[in-house]
């Protein structure tokens, strides 16, 4: 019931934000967005046509009726239909999400875990020659181009080796799994591991300074029960936020490059295709969904945040 | 746990049958639309005349292209005065099984569904691209349209005269008129399957081709063979079958043999020429356009073309010249440098624009850009067609910079050249020609800012500033509807201007007076003669610089029997397709 | 006689809780509850309790640096709960404050001089040339070198920095200084430097102090008037010869009595701790009922727990010695059970 | 032995017995700085590639990367240094005026983003809580859950072309980052004694705002200001390659574009100096601002 | 105060030598420290900050944070084991067991993230082999013996939420629960209130002697030192200046630094002074220190010899001190 009314509260709440998104996107990618009219248009139009292709896109409408028009999209979640190839935007998305998903779960599970790891141990061992190598590798790592490593990626493990397909997505089963999500994965934890890396290890090093860390020393536990028990469960909640949050950012941003680059058909490159062909109804949808995932996401967080420490409470200040 | 859950998400797709036989297609890039109204793109086309019939098609392997009946029972009856043409349609043509039909059983095609196809174009609530092959072409069919498309009412000039049997009534004389029906536009649609699916019908196409689609995306299309489809045998000698040309691609064994051939297929959209030559190599696909940046190291020789050693022990190849041309225009209505009502002041716009036609070196753009694979020719009668002339001067695509800066002085441009705006698309390869072209520029005086570059994030941006004038040159393709130079003589027709095709605004009463001429005239060397009369004032008056049509070659797999076309042919080659038996092992074996 | 210079009426802060659905206010915290007491110029009013007793609260409202929340303030006669911002603004030069924490009371970034300079600047003290002069006389006053004043605060010791401090209150010559813990931070040997400093200080300038402190034994040294704060109240409040000589609430008693003496021949330790209080202080938002002080009371009575006792003055007109304590209440008739 | 230990908090305050060799705050963060070899690396060759910009600014040299100086893919060669392109264009010529652009794109993007973050992340902290605090945060919250591609995208198409959009969308992002930190910084600044001393000696807000807090947050400004220097020029990269990103001239972000078809081709040569190029500066720059962000990290400073 | 003692101290530090590297070179933060503590006995070191008393506990804790600070001479026997040498592992294991630590803030020493129940029981499960029954069992045991009420309730309580006094209590049984021979109590009661201080310092002292723990109690509070200590070591600047018996000590400081620092703690007196006793001056910079005793520069009987060389150990009965011109003055008290 506490968590009924906190998650209530914390919806409406968030209402403002999926305004504001909405009407900040609206105003940068519809009214004054890409003109989709002389994409539809045949070789040799007419002012007529033209005009009454801007009608059945609606553009000639006013902006408060084609925003509240957005808004009761947003409310009813119906999008319509893509302006591109008419089909309906809900199947699109159902039919590209769960492909972007399958596509960057492993990458992210990978990176995030990996980055935790290499965390730890650089913490543990700061200032040492492990903590330099690790944070070497993590500034290096940085410092690389998300679309040079795709490009090298694919070169390499494509062109010069050949172990795995240079672009597609012809899933089917594990093996096919496995066969096609490599080299993205591989190119998308390489690309952020290094900033994992170093975030997670400036959490960590604050957290292993804490006093309750001396305690424990003091009582001789042993360094992974202190870098478990005490470094990593305190530290739980910029990682929590951390990772929750870059979620939304993953899936459209880190989805976009990966997929227009390796040719998947995920909801990045379906994105991707809206903007250069200005499908307004897609974009619409992408931008308002991704306002509501964030919302969404600040709901989970900071439940989160309360199984993750005990002095947070959902109900009061008391933080 | 997780992870779990979003591999069976994408894995929901069901495993293909590794025993059949599927040609993997691919394409550089993916249509935006299957409904044949919206049949615009090359891309669109190849789909679309695989899903759905037309009445004609073209013959797979003759050159120049030459139609073929489809649907249709043979070509048309033509009246004496040109303006009536009566079509007999085979019976027995079903189509496919869908949920869209009562019993989800495919119905027969009739007449009525091309009267019902064409009418749709001028429904203004379908948002046709395919209108303008038929406006004001068709007796009654734009009143028709204007009057608030009613299907149930009768237009004289297009009707069923029974179920196999359609009219057309002209307006005037339409010699290209059979050939708007081996478009894609043209293709039949089941009013059924329309009103069925609505708006998605643009993704769920219901036809009576040789295939069915199973499944679109914008990376892939999947079909199956449409098993109520029966066009008889293949007859090489009837599709232009010559043993010089084609009798190493083993196409005889098909000879006599009932088509389509294939169990599937796949259609694999791959806009990134790396990745799409990669996927070629490895053999995830059966064949591929071979991308510019490809062939130094693919080709030998490329006059002839010929592929190295290694390359022609793998695969296939065939090289044709494109159904179209890419050319630069100016901007006509702008006064600084197009047409002007002071003649003397018209003349020495009109030297600037040959100065600049000049300064642009048509042989640098080859070699960049198309590796040296393009055909550079003179005007706008592309090479693929009948009208071309082939004697031309060639004066208008040599880079010349002496006769540019000459015009320059002599008409005082020196020193006062206009600032003109360069659109295009925002790509990489569209800025590199951008900066080839302003380099060529800067030799005849135009300084870095005032030939600058205007890009836009998408087409129809681009596309909406051409049509507003705002552009003073920009660099445009053409892709044919049907092998006649009407269909590029017309961008220049005066009434044509923006919005309508004629994106330069040229507005020449006496290439007008030519065009109209022509307009009724059935081929013949009268009206060759007049096309080049009308080529040539476009030349001289320097609307455009013009013009390269693209060479391409084609690769494909050994074990694949067929002669891969997308040009006028497109889709309809499709059918055609044969895998060897080796395929059948061969498959995905990675 | 004269009006004090701070005369302080049943004044009160109270912070709002908020929580539930609609973040609506669920309760009030109430820091200070009704505090009363007036101070002279050059004379020190010690103001002890322990943590949260809302002593740090009732200096910063003195100075509205909180805004009160009831009651009144007078200063030199003036209701300073009256004035608006700009004149507030000019109040300020009258009052000043002295932190506990020496290095979060100068701003890392600038120097002494600086610091110095911005209140002298601010209130148009001196002329330009005089202000340098001026900002050296202060330093020289809490006992620095004057080639300190280019220097930054992180480069004085704890001891030195409260004396910065110190300089800063002086700088606008101000009549009345709140020290807010001003020596709980240092060590033992600085402590008694600064206490003597601000001991030379008030008969120097004749600054009256509000001098807050959980230290008993530093508020006795410093003060002339000393009040025991205990959940946002003023339990007792007498001079300081009465408090310590003569502690009558049982809270003072037993603060008195939790002292650590540095004396081993002294009460032992079994001493001191068979009369603390038990348990911990309540919620300052959910106060006991009747006596706030009843739920640790050694000799709380059932009339503790149902009525708030109200200020008695067990001293003289002269020598006032206000307890809050129905032990005291003539009324009640309790104290000769008491005694 | 090798327990690499833990190092607890100084127990004491010993070190803040101990004399700084250094007079200011600054001087300490550079005395730490100097130290760092890592960071006096970077910060070189920071310095070199600012030179080359420099340079090219003044026409120097770079002047030539729009011309078509040789043939298609030619090799390193004397007048060549690193070969050239498609165009025959010099891609020595082409990187070192990139690194033009990159200065310009992280240079604009840096000091306007960290200006503006500084200031409204100011205001909110300062406000905290309030209305002007609860509009900022909103607007902050909306401009972060757009994805950033689909708005610097939605900027570029809404700004018709305009060169500028780049920079404006990177700005309208970057900007959050910085504001929020400064903000938490503020929030705990405004409750330590001096500026509650500040407020007692009777200084305006602003005032406070501008000589007390903004000032002691700018440890956190200069530091973000590199990372956003850094995040720009990997960001144009992106943009350049969806077309999005520099308009008319010539970049690195466009020179890998260009170079991604060619690379599958066999010509490595304007990929790997691009992408080179671009990989020393950004590591550089890196070391500089982990180095910059230790020297100036407060809980180093001996309080 | 009369106690038992015993011919073998629990510890014994023996010319203990603490450095630490700084930017501003190596500082010697404690100096040829030596003092033993008995079984059941309290020592108490008393000293200013930056004395290197917090130091000191750490370097026999083997906690000394790397590697910046390491020792550099001395021994530190537990029970005639030498713990300087010790392997970490061995370390580890007398950790909590034979040697215990409480630390001064209460608020932030427990984890906040486990209940009290479960920070307790890890320490117990791990150095006494206990099952998760036992080891509940005990630590409800030894919180009902410092005094927390309903501890059967409490345990289950996260450290957020419990008062000051309660976590330090809870400190000190955790500390204790092991039965260890040596409980370094370092500055355990600075940060609560003095009623709080009182209870805290009792329930820990009662503990001790019903368990005969030897404790070292550090402070900078010579009020706590006479309630609680035995024993006293006084520190300046890293080095021990005095040692006594705490009634001799308060009795007859010797080291002039002693007794500026017993005169200068106001303390609540009968007649108020006008002004308090100081030291002038400062604790000198631990990286530059003077050549001859440290507290020469603030010292009211400083002679030149005191500037030139550093004064040795004297011993005068139970007293020691390093001083060449002791104190003989009164010493209010």
């Amino acid at each position: 019931m506490e968590l009924l009314s906190y998650v209530i509260r914390k919806l409406i709440g968030g209402i403002p934000l999926i305004l504001g998104v909405t009407l900040i996107s609206f105003v940068l990618m519809v009214y004054f967005g890409p003109d989709k009219t002389f994409e539809l248009l045949s070789k040799n139009p007419t002012e007529a046509e033209i005009a009454q292709v801007r009608a059945q896109l609606g553009y000639d409408r006013p902006f408060l009726v084609r925003y509240a028009e957005y808004l009761k999209e947003m409310a009813t979640l119906d999008f319509g239909f893509s302006d591109s190839t008419g089909e309906r935007v809900s199947s699109i998305l159902s039919r590209t999400i769960p492909v972007s998903l399958a596509l960057l779960a492993p990458g992210f599970v990978l990176g995030n875990l990996l980055g935790i790891v290499l965390g730890l141990v650089a913490a543990w061992y700061r200032g040492g020659w492990v903590d330099k190598l690790i944070m070497g590798g993590a500034v290096v790592g940085m410092s690389i181009s998300f679309l040079v490593v795709i490009v090298a990626f694919q070169a390499l493990f494509g062109v010069v080796l050949g172990w795995f397909p240079v672009r597609g997505w012809n899933v089917h089963d594990l093996p096919s799994y496995a066969y096609y999500v490599t080299v993205p994965t591989l190119a998308s934890v390489f690309v952020a591991l290094g900033y994992n890396t170093r975030f997670f290890r400036a959490v960590l090093v604050e957290e292993i300074n804490r006093d309750h860390v001396r305690t424990a020393r003091a009582f001789g536990a042993r360094p992974a029960e202190i870098l478990f028990r005490n470094v990593l469960m305190n530290a739980m909640i910029p990682i929590v936020t951390r990772i929750l949050f870059s979620i939304p950012l993953i899936v459209v941003s880190g989805s976009l490059l990966i997929e227009s680059y390796f040719g998947i058909p995920g909801i990045g490159k379906v994105t991707f295709d809206a903007i250069t062909s200005g499908d307004q109804p897609i974009l619409k949808a992408v931008v308002g969904l991704t306002a509501v995932l964030f919302v969404l996401i600040l709901i989970v967080t900071d439940i989160l945040y309360r199984v993750v420490d005990p002095r947070v409470s959902l109900t009061g200040d008391a933080r | 746990m997780i992870m779990g859950m979003l591999l069976l998400a994408a894995c929901s797709e069901p495993p293909s049958d590794d025993n059949r036989d599927v040609y993997r297609h691919s394409e550089d890039e993916a249509p935006a639309s299957l409904d044949p109204a919206q049949a615009s793109t090359v891309y669109s086309n190849m789909v679309v005349v695989n899903v759905f019939d037309t009445l004609y098609r073209y013959k797979y392997l003759a050159r120049p292209y030459e139609l073929a009946p489809n649907l249709a029972a043979g070509f048309p009856d033509v009246s004496d005065d040109g303006l009536t043409y009566t079509f007999r349609i085979r019976s027995g043509v079903e189509f496919t099984d869908d949920p869209a039909f009562p019993d989800g059983t495919g119905r027969e095609v009739t007449a009525h569904d091309l009267v019902y196809s064409i009418q749709r174009h001028f429904d203004p609530g379908v948002r046709s691209q395919g209108a303008w092959l038929w406006s004001g072409r068709i007796v009654g069919l734009d009143e028709w349209g204007q009057n608030g498309a009613d299907y149930a009412a009768p237009i004289e000039g297009l009707k069923a005269l029974d179920d196999h049997t359609l009219q057309i009534q002209l307006t005037a004389p339409y010699p290209q008129l059979v050939y708007t029906l081996a478009a894609g536009f043209s293709a039949l649609v089941p009013k059924e399957a329309v009103e069925f699916y609505g708006r998605e019908f643009s993704v769920k196409p219901v036809g009576s081709g040789p295939f069915k689609l199973t499944s679109f995306n914008s990376a892939l299309a999947t079909f199956d063979r449409n098993p109520k489809f029966d066009r008889g045998v293949l007859n090489l000698a009837d599709e232009g079958y010559r043993d010089d040309l084609h009798g190493t691609y083993g196409l005889q064994a098909l000879d006599g043999q009932a088509y389509p051939f294939v169990d599937g297929l796949e259609i694999h959209f791959i806009d990134e020429n790396a990745s799409r030559w990669n996927s070629f190599i490895s053999g995830e696909v059966h064949n591929v356009m071979v991308p510019n940046e490809q062939i130094d190291r693919v080709l030998t020789s490329k006059d002839p073309i010929e592929l190295n050693d290694d390359m022609a022990e793998r695969f296939h190849k065939h090289s044709g010249i494109e159904a179209g041309f890419v050319y630069g225009g100016f901007n006509m209505a702008d006064e600084r440098f197009g047409h002007h009502p002071d003649p003397d002041q018209d003349a020495a716009n009109r030297a600037l624009r040959c100065a600049i036609r000049d300064a642009f070196d048509w042989q640098a753009r080859n070699e960049t850009f198309y590796f040296g694979l393009g055909n550079v020719f003179p005007g706008v009668i592309v090479p693929l067609v009948p009208e071309f002339d082939a004697d031309l001067s060639r004066r208008s695509v040599q880079h010349n910079l002496q006769s540019a800066n000459q015009a320059l002085d002599e008409y005082g441009w020196r020193d006062q050249l206009p600032s003109m705006s360069y659109g295009m698309p925002s790509s990489v390869q569209q800025r590199q020609m951008f900066e080839q072209f302003r380099a060529q520029v800067q030799e005849i005086g135009f300084s870095t800012d005032q030939f600058s570059p205007e890009s836009f994030a998408t087409f129809g941006d681009f596309s909406r500033a051409i049509k507003n004038r705002e552009l003073d040159l920009f660099f445009l393709g053409w892709s044919l509807d049907y092998p006649d130079a009407q269909n590029t003589l017309q961008l220049f027709y005066g009434p044509n201007e923006t919005p309508g095709s004629n994106n330069f605004n040229y507005n020449n009463p006496a290439f007008d007076a030519l065009y109209e001429q022509t307009l009724t005239l059935q081929p013949g060397q009268q009206r060759t003669a007049l096309y080049r009369q009308m080529n040539q004032l476009v030349i001289d008056d320097c609307v455009v610089i013009s013009g390269l049509s693209r060479t391409r070659v084609h690769l494909w797999d050994k074990q694949v029997r067929m002669l891969p076309d997308r040009e006028i042919l497109g889709g309809f080659f499709m059918r055609f397709v044969d895998i060897g038996n080796e395929s059948e092992t061969a498959a995905m074996s990675n | 006689m004269n009006a004090p210079l701070l005369k302080v009426e049943n004044l009160a802060k109270h912070f709002p809780v908020r929580g539930g659905l609609l973040r609506r206010v669920q309760a009030q915290l109430k820091a200070v509850d009704g505090v009363s007491f007036e101070l002279e110029a050059h004379r020190t009013f010690g103001l002890v309790g322990e943590s949260g007793c809302g002593k740090s609260t009732l200096g910063r409202t003195l100075l509205r640096l909180h805004e009160p929340t009831a009651g009144r303030l007078w200063f030199e006669g003036q209701d300073l709960t009256e004035l608006d911002t700009s004149a507030l603004k000019r109040q300020r030069k009258q009052m000043q404050i002295i932190f506990q924490d020496p290095f979060a009371s100068l701003s890392p970034r600038r120097t002494v001089y600086e610091t110095l300079r911005e209140p002298l600047d601010l209130h148009r003290i001196g002329t330009a040339s005089g202000r340098k002069r001026r900002i050296q006389e202060l330093l020289e006053v809490v006992g620095l070198r004057p080639e300190a004043i280019h220097r930054y605060p992180h480069e004085f010791s704890g001891g030195q920095r409260q004396r910065i401090g110190i300089a800063r209150a002086l700088a606008v010559e101000p009549k009345l200084i709140v020290a807010d813990e001003a020596v709980s931070a240092l060590d033992v040997s600085v402590q008694s430097q600064i206490l003597n400093l601000i001991g030379d200080l008030q008969r120097e300038f004749g600054v009256a102090f509000v001098f807050i402190s959980h230290d008993l034994a530093v508020v006795q040294h410093i003060s002339h008037e000393v009040g025991v704060m205990y959940l946002g109240q003023l339990v007792e409040q007498a001079s300081v010869e009465r408090i310590y000589s003569m502690p009558t609430h049982p809270y003072t008693k037993a603060l008195l009595k939790a002292v650590p003496k540095p004396d081993p021949q002294s009460d032992d330790l079994d001493a001191a701790a068979a009369s603390v209080l038990e348990g911990d202080v309540p919620s300052p938002i959910h106060p006991p009922s009747g006596c706030s002080f009843h739920t640790r009371c050694p000799e709380a009575m059932a009339i503790c727990r149902s009525q708030t006792p109200k200020s008695i003055n067990i001293g003289s007109e002269t020598d006032p010695h206000q307890v809050r304590c129905h032990l005291v209440d003539p009324a009640l008739s309790l104290h000769i059970k008491h005694e | 032995m090798s327990d690499p230990g833990i190092i607890l908090p100084a127990p004491e305050p010993a070190a803040a017995r101990l004399r700084p060799e250094r007079t200011s705050l600054w001087g300490r963060a550079l005395d730490q700085f100097r130290r760092d070899h890592a960071a006096i690396t970077g910060l070189a060759i920071v310095a070199v590639f600012f030179l080359m910009a420099v340079g090219v600014w003044f026409g120097w040299w770079g002047t030539q990367w729009s011309q078509a100086l040789g043939g298609r893919w030619e090799g390193p060669s004397g007048g060549h240094w690193l070969g050239t392109n498609l165009l025959g264009q010099d891609i020595f010529q082409r990187a070192v005026y990139s690194t033009r652009t990159a200065f310009e794109i992280g240079l604009i993007v840096a000091i306007l983003s960290t200006l503006l973050g500084g200031l409204l992340g100011a205001l909110s902290g300062f406000y905290s809580s309030r209305w002007i605090d609860s509009v900022l945060l909103w607007l902050m919250g909306t401009l972060d859950s757009i994805p950033f591609y689909l708005f610097v995208a939605a900027v570029a198409v809404a700004m018709a072309g305009n060169p500028w959009a780049m920079h404006i969308a990177m700005v309208a992002t970057f900007w959050t980052t910085t504001a929020r930190l400064v903000r938490g910084e503020v929030i705990k600044l405004k409750n330590l004694e001096f500026v509650e001393a500040a407020h007692a000696i009777g200084l305006g807000q602003f005032r406070i705002i501008f000589r007390h807090l903004l000032p002691n947050t700018f440890h956190i400004l200069l530091v973000q200001g590199t990372i956003v220097f850094v995040s720009a020029i990997k960001a144009e990269v992106i943009l350049s390659f969806l077309g999005l990103g520099v308009q008319d001239g010539v970049s690195w972000g466009l020179m890998i574009a260009e170079s991604t078809q060619e690379v599958l081709a066999g010509q490595y040569m304007n990929f790997i100096v691009a992408s080179s190029f671009m990989f020393v500066l950004v590591m550089a720059f890196n070391l500089f601002s982990d180095g910059l962000q230790d020297a100036l990290d407060p809980r180093r400073a001996p309080r | 105060m009369t106690r038992i003692n015993q011919p073998h101290p629990v510890l014994r530090v023996d010319n203990l030598c603490v450095e630490f590297a700084t930017t501003a070179g190596q500082i010697r933060a404690v100096d040829q420290l030596s003092f033993s503590v008995e079984a059941g006995q309290t020592l108490g070191i008393v000293g200013e900050s930056g004395c290197g008393k917090s130091v000191t506990s750490l370097a026999i804790m083997g906690l000394l944070p790397k590697p910046a600070g390491r020792i550099v001479d001395g021994s530190v026997l537990l029970d005639g084991q030498e713990l300087t040498r010790l392997p970490e592992g061995r370390l580890r294991q007398l950790r909590g067991a034979e040697l215990s630590m409480i630390f001064q803030e209460p608020m932030t020493a427990l984890n906040p993230v486990y209940s009290i129940a479960r920070q307790m029981t890890a320490v117990l499960k791990r150095h006494q082999q206990l099952s998760a029954r036992q080891a509940r069992h005990r630590a409800i045991e030894m919180l009902a013996r410092v005094g927390i009420p309903r501890p059967d309730q409490r345990i289950d309580d996260y450290p957020h939420q419990l008062s000051g006094g309660m976590r330090q209590r809870v400190m000190i049984a955790m500390a204790l629960s092991c039965q260890p021979k040596l409980l370094i109590a370092d500055e355990p009661t600075t940060a609560l209130d003095v009623t709080t201080q009182a209870q805290v310092l009792r329930q820990m002292v009662d503990l001790q002697q019903e368990l005969g723990t030897a404790v070292i109690l550090i402070t900078h509070d010579l009020g706590v030192i006479a309630e609680t200590c035995d024993q006293a070591v006084v520190m300046y600047c890293g080095s021990k200046v005095e040692q006594a018996p705490v009634a001799d000590l308060f009795l007859q400081p010797r080291h002039p630094y002693t007794a500026g620092l017993m005169q200068s703690i106001p303390r609540i007196r009968e007649h108020k002074l006008d002004r308090l006793p100081v030291i002038e001056g400062q604790v000198p910079n631990l990286a530059a220190l003077p050549p001859g005793c440290r507290f020469a520069g603030r010292c009211p009987n400083r002679e030149d010899r005191c500037v030139q060389q550093q004064p040795p150990l004297t011993e005068r009965g139970a007293q020691q001190f390093a001083c060449f011109n002791p104190w003989n003055g009164p010493v209010e008290s």
